[in-house]
């Protein structure tokens, strides 16, 4: 059978929940993978809940809309509350610690807590706690390598803001590197 | 100590949907205290546009329709001369009144419709994300004009209260702001004198209200309403530009 | 004497209200949030306040009541 | 019941809906259902009723949804292309569940077309020219006496289940005069509108008029409510016609003018020993499918007749679901088929056989 | 070929009618088509095109048929309210056999509704939601590559066939990124068109674009020609994809969003042994009712999955024509159906018959 | 012996289907001699109406399109825009512009897009049998009239250049008429402006015609052109009410 | 079988064609008869050609349409050569000679000549040729009574304008007596 | 000297022509009658005619040429 990673990434509008899918969908395309990008939308586009439904997979994507994922990114409390149970048995859950105070209950799959808001806060990029969940990510789960999301990136930030991509990866590689 | 300022009581006790700092909101409040005014809640009907204000029907206590997008003014008329003992007022947003809502508003004045338009210009689309408006300044930059809105291509923005005083069935036509306290007392005064006409059967009366929408302008509430005052107001000066009641006295 | 009272969880932050009071004792909390998620305004010096109802007036949330 | 008089098509419904209580009126001028309107400006005013002459037919539509909701009866005509621009306003006051009457003289098409009778808005009365999962009760008339008898039933069925009616019609029955009686123990208004925006009179929660639902688990579950309601009526007001059709090998499917056509075609084959009845939708939606379904059974073959290029035979060919052949015969852009092509084309169906 | 972006749908289909040639939109904002209209507002200007934000949605209509009488490749986009709002236009734009590009991005309904996804504008599309007898070729991609190759084909079939062409998404297609690809040897423009209203230059007769005719017998020519050339169209252009269909006992019908997601299903359910298979159709209108009815001398029964109440399974039941059953499932108003739905909703249907 | 008037070579030559003494026949002329003086006619498209005007489309000799009721600036705009280089113009009844096109008109305006709009105010719909008109004079009767135009539900004929003078981009707007033939001429030249202007690029102009429906006034043509003179005329000022070249020199 | 009457009223618009057919139309229904009465319309409305259906049956009336009409009344030359051919064998076709200056040329049909506009002009009633038709109309075929028709006419005529009523039937009175 | 003519097949009968011409010399034709079934505009004393063209200017119907 195919390998196919199906992640939901979860948590407020303005924490970069979709830019991080994207990048991660930019990764797998360039790393000649089938990919999906799928973003909640809605009347609550500003504020609210935000989430996107990103697919990495060797074989055509049927549906993008992910109903059981095999990763989670939870940005804040309401979203794991909302996903924690859709996972597959054996999937992987990455926390931001900082911001989500309760445990995961789930007992049958793995789970990584990251302080990723108070990390960002300290390297002084406060928005930037979506690239440090992506760093942990990829040294966690067998989605993509390091390399390919660092292609990845490279191609959703606009060559104009190359300051802006120096910026990106130190906070991936602050997650790569992040030890509990 | 006595109250001095509370919630109107036909303001319903929700939280208004609006992004913080949106003038939306003062404007809703005002009409309802208008309606407490008057004391006519219990004979007033309302009609919510489709824009950022689509959910009015939830914000005021009296009866409410919600009509099909720029409609407002023809479903009023539908409802008043359904009763015309109601008292019936749209809510309507410069994309809803001022665009494809064009005919339904030069036409329900020039028939002197007995309602109350209240016209929200924040010179915007703010619903669906911020695309230009009929009342879009020139130069300025939105989501349909990335480059700024360019005469040649895209006109020039309307002024809704200099046409519509054109028009032999409209009653009355206010521009007012609710930039500070004293131009929001103001609007509430045109507001107020806007369902005092219909009470008196004088016709259509329309109170457009310079807005901000601080979202789609992408600036805070507080500068949003420096930029109402100064790029807004010298196209779209305040006054009255048509008032029977004083047509009447001359 | 006067008295403003914010019903403090429709409040959202906007500021609005400190910039029209004439005391300049309406503020932005900085530490509280409220549930939904914003710093909400509040007036701290009380006696100050002259029950204008300026900070009242241009509230976009009817948040403020006002007593004298 | 009043006398016997002679109307116009268009002029029975104007009359019959104002018995019916309908004292609201708004439309936009449009051949040929001109002389409707007409009829409306002169008597509405002698009964403090409204006619009011729209900017649009746009307008004309949201005039009727906001009196609609105001819990008035009200109605609007118009003809095809003024029926097209009224679809976003016909899916809001379905989504709305409000009640009310649409009259559609239809005309030839598409575009500017012709103004000659046409069925070729047949599609869109009864699969929603407008968005979204929602439907009109069509009624199609075909003579003058039920122009007004069906404009009392699309009254009543309006209220009833609280959606649009439509009644369609054509120029050629508009402007055909017949002997027409009013039964005027029918009519005479509306019944309490507990949902309608009259005013709280601060007696009662406020109503609201409204159809949307941005929650895709709300607006779901009020369209399959909605879709239960339609299942009602589809059980409860199926109404047609059979004209000989009991021992028929072979039946025409037509409505309205072409049905009255079929008729006369019959009549002549019937003479000659053919055995061909007729089944004559009256609802076009709900659409008559048992009647239909049933007759296949016994049928040989079936041969739809429309004004168009074919569109109720869909639902002929659906009802009948494959058991005997179903064929087509249509005029189109205003031709009216004559009761000889009709002859001729059952001929060639049934071959020699009588 | 250009190289792969990722690309949201809405965008996609902007960037590749640009790519074909297309200078021209006429438009309004809506949701959830927004992204289109943004791209365009944005990129049209460097490539001396125009975008032009209209009055309304009928306005812009109106403008497409003005600019694809002048010869123009010529699109508008909108979603399903507005999509309304324009029927009385496109059926004149097919009335004047013009060719023009309209994309639905469908949302909940009726009336303003929701925003999320929804299939409930079949009807409209395939059956005219305007008025007279007239169709579109109505396009249904189910990825942002299909949407790319489908706008190009889009504006090709228009030209070739002189009628307007409908591409149908949803607000899920037209928000979610996948890899696509430019085939850069397509598109690039308009062919002569000597039919069209430029200016005689004093060189030609005057051109004249019109759909009224008043004689009806020349109307009626006029619209049998027309429908020869639907003929035509039927034949050669229907379009569609079978997925595991070939042995497959169980035949589920779905196109763009749904059959995405009856793909996943049918993974499952193979897994498990039940001899599923999909047909998608590509081509709304022309519909492939040859492929169903292909389909249903092997096939045990179907099962039409849609996002409304139930509209394509009348296309279904149409073809497969009482053969063997046909089944519906249904969600709307936004709501998306899961895998799990249509699994269970195939077993049920197989009983334990794999 | 010279010719000093004969037909114009773009009015083509068959015989026009209005009514006996129907001054859309002149104003057909008229349009048709300024596009032979500009010598324009092989660049020209013409926009027919939904009116009694709707067979315009066999009338001029240049390129036509017949656009959906009320929709005329619209469908000229899109041609346009598909082409600047070429002249467009519509030719509208005061149903087709005025009721149902009014959103086209006011925004065809505020674009200023580059065309020119020949506007037919006969005060009534001619060619559905008689109907009230927005142009309709109060107490009127008509189809939908019988008992006279009553302001109280029927509201207030519309002037249609002094509204849309009010609009910005609005390049020039003249009331004409062709009762007489002092007047033809006047309504000639101002044709003639309204094409120059777009040859110009100076944007939106709109030539009003006050015209007659003997037919559906019951009057005979010549007691036509009476009653447009004393009933029309008084409500409807001849003359300039916008005019940006006269602006530009002030 | 049902005795039915189907007639054609064809001729100029102006000629009074759609009243003299609702006259007949009015007189079946108020001899209990059914009846149905359908005009052409168009873009021709004013000026150009008009004409009518009228049915009078003892049974019920299925297609207003008439295509092949027992009775005809041309009033115009277009109007004789447009239905000529399509009268029954057996029918009868009643010719106003003052405005046909041609023959019938079927020789299965029973005629009529009655130069009717110009004896309506010497009654000084020019409008009412449609009223001289009608009479002889009566006089010859068997469609309806001349009681039945001054009947439908007391109904056609509003109660108002009586002196109106009392020239009509001068009229009908006046093709009903005419002998060639 | 002037002259006008009439197309008079596509003459409808107006009368408008003859209420402009400032010689009062266009009249309408009592017994002729064109194709169309109307009584034409004539000019019988054609002499008279000045060539001011006030009557083809008038003219609905493009019926008048006029030469001088
Ligand atoms: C027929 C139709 N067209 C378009 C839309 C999409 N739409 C919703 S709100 C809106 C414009 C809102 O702008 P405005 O009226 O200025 O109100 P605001 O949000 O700025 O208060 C549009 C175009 C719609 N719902 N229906
Ligand atoms: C959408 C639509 N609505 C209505 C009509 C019917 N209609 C045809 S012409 C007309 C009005 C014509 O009046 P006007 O524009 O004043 O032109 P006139 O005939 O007076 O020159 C109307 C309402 C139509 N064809 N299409
Ligand atoms: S988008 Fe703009 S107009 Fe809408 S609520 Fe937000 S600030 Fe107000
Ligand atoms: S009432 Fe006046 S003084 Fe008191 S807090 Fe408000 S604005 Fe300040
Ligand atoms: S104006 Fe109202 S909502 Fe804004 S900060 Fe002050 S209290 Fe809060
Ligand atoms: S109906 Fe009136 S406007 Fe139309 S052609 Fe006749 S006179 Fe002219
Ligand atoms: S040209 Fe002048 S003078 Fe001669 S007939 Fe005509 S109007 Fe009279
Ligand atoms: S104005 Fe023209 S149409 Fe009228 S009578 Fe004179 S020549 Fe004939
Ligand atoms: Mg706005
Ligand atoms: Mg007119």
């Amino acid at each position: 059978m195919n390998q196919t990673s199906e992640l939901i990434i979860a948590g407020f509008g303005g924490q970069g929940i979709l830019f991080a899918g994207k990048v991660l969908a930019y990764g797998g395309m360039l790393a000649a993978k089938e990919v999906s990008w799928l973003p909640s939308y809605g009347p609550e586009m500003r504020g609210g809940t935000a989430n996107c439904h990103v697919i990495v997979s060797d074989a055509p994507v049927s549906s993008p809309i992910i109903t059981n994922p095999t990763l989670l990114i939870a940005m804040n409390k309401p979203s794991l509350d909302k996903f924690e149970d859709a996972l597959v048995p054996g999937g992987m859950v990455f926390v931001d610690s900082t911001l989500i105070d309760r445990q995961v209950k789930r007992s049958d799959v793995r789970v990584h807590y990251i302080p990723a808001t108070q990390l960002a806060q300290d390297m002084n990029a406060p928005k930037l706690a979506n690239m440090i969940m992506l760093g942990k990510l990829i040294a966690e789960a067998d989605m993509l390598t390091y390399d390919e999301v660092k292609t990845g990136l490279g191609k959703s930030v606009p060559s104009s803001k190359q300051d802006l991509l120096a910026l990106n990866l130190k906070a991936i590689n602050a997650g790569y590197g992040y030890k509990a | 100590m006595a109250i001095v300022f509370e919630r109107p009581k036909s303001l319903s006790d929700v939280t208004l949907h609006y992004c913080p700092g949106c003038t939306h909101g003062i404007i809703h409040r005002l009409i309802a205290e208008v309606i407490d005014e008057l004391d006519i809640e219990g004979k007033t009907i309302g009609v919510a546009p489709v824009g950022c204000s689509v959910f009015a029907y939830n914000y005021f206590n009296c009866d409410m329709q919600e009509a099909a997008h720029g409609r407002a003014p023809a479903v009023a008329t539908g409802i008043k001369r359904a009763d015309p003992g109601n008292i019936v007022f749209t809510y309507q947003g410069d994309g809803d009144l001022a665009a494809i809502g064009t005919a339904e508003t030069v036409h329900a004045a020039a028939r002197s419709e007995n309602i109350t338009v209240i016209f929200v210009n924040n010179a915007i689309y703010g619903m669906t994300g911020g695309q230009m408006a009929p009342t879009s300044l020139v130069g300025q930059v939105t989501q349909t004009s990335p480059y700024g809105r360019k005469t040649e291509t895209q006109g020039y923005p309307l002024k809704v209260c200099e046409t519509l005083a054109t028009i032999q069935g409209t009653a009355y036509a206010e521009r007012v702001s609710v930039d500070d306290v004293k131009n929001i007392k103001k609007a509430k005064a045109a507001i107020k004198k806007a369902f005092e006409n219909q009470l008196a059967g004088r016709g259509f009366s329309i109170v457009e209200v310079l807005s901000t929408c601080p979202t789609n302008w992408g600036l805070s509430p507080v500068e949003a309403l420096g930029w109402l005052r100064e790029n807004m107001m010298p196209h779209y000066p305040l006054g009255i530009y048509k008032d029977i009641t004083k047509e009447e006295k001359k | 004497m006067a008295k403003v009272t914010f019903l403090e969880d429709r409040c959202k932050g906007c500021e609005l209200c400190t910039t029209v009071c004439p005391k300049k004792i309406v503020v932005m909390s900085k530490h509280r949030m409220n549930a939904k998620g914003f710093h909400p305004a509040e007036v701290l010096e009380m006696d100050k306040c002259i029950g204008c109802a300026f900070c009242a007036t241009i509230c976009p949330d009817a948040v403020i009541t006002v007593e004298k | 019941m009043s006398d016997k008089v002679l109307m116009k098509g268009n002029e029975a419904i104007a009359e019959a809906a104002m018995r019916a209580g309908c004292r609201h009126f708004f439309g936009y001028p449009i051949t040929p259902q001109t002389e409707l309107a007409a009829y409306m400006a002169k008597k509405m005013p002698k009964v403090g009723g409204l006619f009011l002459q729209a900017e649009s037919e746009v307008a004309a539509i949201n005039m009727v949804y906001g009196a609609a909701g105001a819990g008035v009866r009200v109605m609007t005509s118009s003809s095809s292309p003024g029926i097209s621009l009224k679809q976003e306003g016909i899916s809001y006051i379905a989504g709305a569940d409000l009640p009310c009457l649409i009259v559609n003289i239809v005309r030839g098409g598409p575009g500017l077309g012709g103004i000659q009778p046409a069925q070729s808005d047949y599609f869109q009365a009864t699969r929603g020219g407008g968005h979204g999962d929602y439907r009109l009760i069509v009624l199609a008339p075909s003579s003058v006496q039920e122009m007004v008898d069906l404009t009392y039933l699309a009254f009543d069925l309006g209220d009833k289940y609280r959606m649009p009616v439509m009644i369609i019609g054509d120029g050629m029955l508009g402007q055909m005069m017949e002997p027409v009686v009013f039964d005027d123990t029918k009519g005479g208004g509306t019944g309490e509108k507990a949902w309608a925006t009259t005013g709280t009179r601060m007696a009662r929660k406020r109503n609201i008029i409204n159809s949307l639902y941005i929650t895709p688990e709300e607006l779901e579950k009020l369209v399959w409510e909605r879709e239960k309601k339609y299942d009602t009526v589809r059980a409860a007001e199926v109404r047609f016609e059979q004209y000989a059709a009991g021992d028929a090998e072979y039946i025409i499917a037509a409505y309205g003018t072409t049905a009255r056509i079929a008729k006369n075609a019959i009549d002549t084959l019937r003479r000659e020993g053919y055995k061909v009845g007729l089944i004559r939708p009256i609802t076009l939606w709900p659409f008559p499918n048992e009647a239909f379904s049933r007759a296949a059974k016994t049928a040989k073959a079936f041969l739809t007749v429309e004004m168009s290029t074919g569109q109720m035979v869909e639902d002929v060919r659906l009802s009948v679901d494959g058991k005997v052949p179903v064929h087509f015969y249509g005029r189109t852009g205003g031709m009216v088929p004559s009761p000889a092509e009709i002859i001729e084309k059952i001929k060639s169906i049934a071959g020699g056989d009588k």
